[in-house]
């Protein structure tokens, strides 16, 4: 079972390539989508306190 | 046309009527990123020339079209906004660059990182990762003339004009990089015709497309309400009778 | 009052930078007469200046007579180019304006003849407004648009300035002026006072 | 209007000379750029010899890009574009003059020399004709798509840097065109003079109008 995930994770070799390949896009997008969420809390704050 | 243009271009209703659509849009993206993202890299099989570097298609080639297609909704929106003067249109186009850089930078990022076990180089000199890293300039360039003109009404022109000018060079800066790279270098390294594409690669493939176009939906009506509502704010902030 | 107006501004309201200037301002202008747009710094003057001369987009009217198309302008910025010289400029907008007279008189009223090989960048600050009023004399527009045109400017400048438009009046001529300072100057009659908050 | 014109072209030309800032800098810019490449091959005569013609149209594109930023800068700052456009005088009087002077103070100084700079680095003499005429289509161009991204960043904060970094793509195929001309001009291939000159047909028609538009809502 352990040796499957590690085969998995090590991707033939090529696991450096399709893991940052996969990690830094998704990040860079849904933390975009996390700033921009909590801007438009804060905005709907602001806007109730005019 | 124009009239119903005109009913949903109010600043107002067009939050109304985005409401529930960003509600669906923001559960249904990330719905469908993740049944991709399973398929991609847990479901599709290895390809038998490239192996498992493969699962990089999946990511990059949905990001290379999302950035050209968010550059064409710019180019459009920002020439409705020349014509007919609906700042509404101007405020998507405005919103959309921040995304389109994020898309482009991923579909420049993850192609380097599917050349280096492929073609052996991060980098060629290639016509298409040339004219993408050009479109990726435009982007900037876009982004750096929204911010230096920060709160005033001067910039959105320039934006539109900017956006305009980018729209009409881009074919010329792609046909051009074309004609410069079909003349110097045999087409050797790069072979698209090696990956023959099966049904099994063909799912998680439009499945992360779909599931970026409505990320790309719901991330860019958040930012318009974020604008929106900074708008109101300021206005109401320096009515005269306030 | 059935006189005929040189400029009328019905319920003009300008937006810039996503803000409101100013709201439904009306007035009109009259031949022989000058209207004084008073308020605070920032308050909008110059953006009235720039509506009724058609660059900004407003809301509301603003009426000119028939047979006006120019307008006649001095503002904070002068608009003269530092490496020209007083004479190369005077004669660029003469055949611009298509004055027919020669300028020299205008030169001589403003008491710059010593300066006339003199580059613009080496005059001062009140030779360079002197400068943009030569301009507008030699235009012959109707409507002069100035804004703040005496402010830092030394007592005896100020009187020529004031005279010159005092004769521009005098001729049927009306002028739209922002400025802080109280002016007596003019008949009381003849002027308006429009006020932006 | 064929007057104005006229007494424009006069004012500007007028101008350009007068303001040794103006005229000579593009072309002492070129010069300087020029004395770099030889420097930095160290004293490989091969490596220039290669690179003669590439290196002349960096240094035209920078001596280009260097000029536009004072292209509608001054008109702008004192005013005078404001006085202009509440005199009612056309603006494309303003920018068609503009850009030919443009050119001719820091494109033909470029085209005319760039023969003895073609010697100078070492270039092989029979390329001169073909540098000389790719010159002669793209530096007109660096002129007109410069015109319209020059008038996008008046009133911009920081400028300079704005101005550089967005003209610099749209710059791409008239280098790569100009530098492919040359190469294929002596085995007789025209193909690439002819793009740039499809491009700079299309350019001189389209670009001005925009230019205008764009100077019309920087005043607002």
């Amino acid at each position: 079972m352990i040796d499957e995930i590690l085969n998995f994770i090590n991707m033939n070799g090529h696991s450096f390539y399709i893991w940052t390949a996969y990690f830094i896009p998704l990040t860079l997008i849904f933390s975009y989508i996390l700033i921009q969420r909590s801007k438009l809390k804060r905005m709907k704050k602001y806007e109730t306190k005019i | 046309m124009l009239k119903y243009f005109h009913k949903y271009a109010n600043p107002g209703k067009f939050l109304t009527l985005a409401l529930p659509v960003r509600k669906i849009m923001g559960i249904v993206s990330i719905g469908v990123v993740t049944v991709g993202l399973i398929f991609a890299l847990f479901l599709s099989p290895p390809d038998y020339q490239q192996k498992e570097t493969v699962r990089i298609m999946y990511i990059h080639v949905p990001a290379a079209w999302m950035s050209l297609m968010i550059y064409a909704f710019i180019f459009f929106s920002s020439v409705v906004f020349l014509v007919w003067k609906f700042p509404l249109f101007l405020i998507l186009a405005k919103e959309s660059v921040t995304i389109g850089v994020i898309f482009t930078f991923t579909a420049l990022l993850t192609g380097s990182l599917w050349g280096k076990p492929t073609w052996g180089t991060y980098w060629v000199w290639d016509a298409r990762l040339t004219s993408f890293l050009v479109l990726f300039f435009i982007y900037l360039g876009l982004k750096l003339i929204m911010d230096s003109f920060s709160y005033s009404s001067k910039g959105d022109y320039a934006f539109g004009y900017l956006a305009l000018i980018g729209g009409f060079n881009l074919p010329i800066i792609k046909f051009s990089v074309d004609w410069w790279n079909t003349l110097h270098q045999p087409a050797s390294i790069l072979r698209t015709g090696g990956i023959s594409i099966s049904s099994e690669m063909l799912i998680p493939l439009f499945l992360m497309a779909i599931g970026f176009l409505f990320l790309f939906i719901y991330i860019l009506l958040v930012s318009v309400e974020i604008n929106l509502k900074k708008r109101k704010i300021i206005y109401y902030k320096n009515k005269p009778d306030n | 009052m059935s006189k005929e107006y040189l400029l009328k501004v019905k319920n003009l309201s300008c937006e810039r930078n996503y803000k409101i200037i100013f709201n439904k301002l009306s007035f009109n202008l009259y031949p022989r007469n000058i209207v004084f747009i008073d308020g605070n710094n920032g308050s909008g003057k110059t953006t009235l200046l720039l509506c009724v001369s058609n660059i900004l987009t407003y809301s509301g009217e603003v009426l000119i007579k028939k047979g006006i198309d120019n307008f006649g302008y001095v503002g904070h910025r002068n608009g003269l180019y530092d490496t020209q010289t007083v004479d190369s400029f005077l004669y660029f907008w003469k055949n611009i304006y298509n004055y027919k007279k020669s300028y020299h008189s205008i030169l001589e009223y403003f008491n710059l003849s010593r300066f006339i090989d003199v580059p613009v960048s080496s005059l001062s600050f009140g030779q360079k407004k002197k400068l943009s009023f030569a301009r507008l004399i030699m235009m012959k527009s109707k409507v002069w648009l100035l804004d703040e045109p005496i402010s830092g400017l030394d007592k005896k400048t100020k009187k020529i300035i004031l005279k010159l438009i005092q004769e521009h009046l005098s001729l049927g001529g009306g002028a739209l002026a922002t400025s802080h300072e109280r002016l007596s100057y003019f008949d009381k009659k003849k002027v308006t006072r429009v006020k932006i908050d | 209007m064929i007057k104005l014109f006229f007494l424009f072209l006069l004012k500007d030309f007028k101008s350009y000379l007068l303001d040794s800032n103006k005229s000579w800098f593009a072309i002492s810019f070129f010069l300087l750029c020029v004395l770099i490449f030889p420097l930095t091959y160290g004293s490989s005569v091969d490596l220039l010899k290669k690179t003669a013609i590439a290196s002349i149209w960096i240094c035209a594109l920078f001596s280009n890009l260097i000029s536009l930023e004072s292209l509608f800068k001054e008109d702008y700052q004192n005013g005078v574009l404001l006085q202009y456009r509440i005199n009612k005088i056309p603006f494309s009087i303003i920018v068609i003059t503009k850009c030919i002077s443009h050119w001719v103070f820091t494109g033909l100084p470029i085209i005319f020399f760039s023969p003895f700079f073609l010697i100078f680095l070492s270039g092989s003499s029979s390329d001169a004709l073909g540098l000389f005429f790719s010159l002669l289509f793209g530096t007109p161009l660096f002129s007109l798509l410069g015109m319209p991204i020059a008038a996008l960043t008046l009133g911009a904060t920081a400028r300079g840097p704005l101005l550089i970094f967005l003209s610099i793509p749209f710059f791409l195929p008239i280098i790569i065109f100009g530098v492919l001309g040359v190469n294929s001009f002596n085995s007789g291939s025209y193909s690439e003079y002819y793009l740039l000159c499809a491009i700079l047909s299309i350019s001189i028609v389209i670009l001005p109008y925009i230019t205008i538009k764009i100077l019309q809502e920087s005043l607002k």
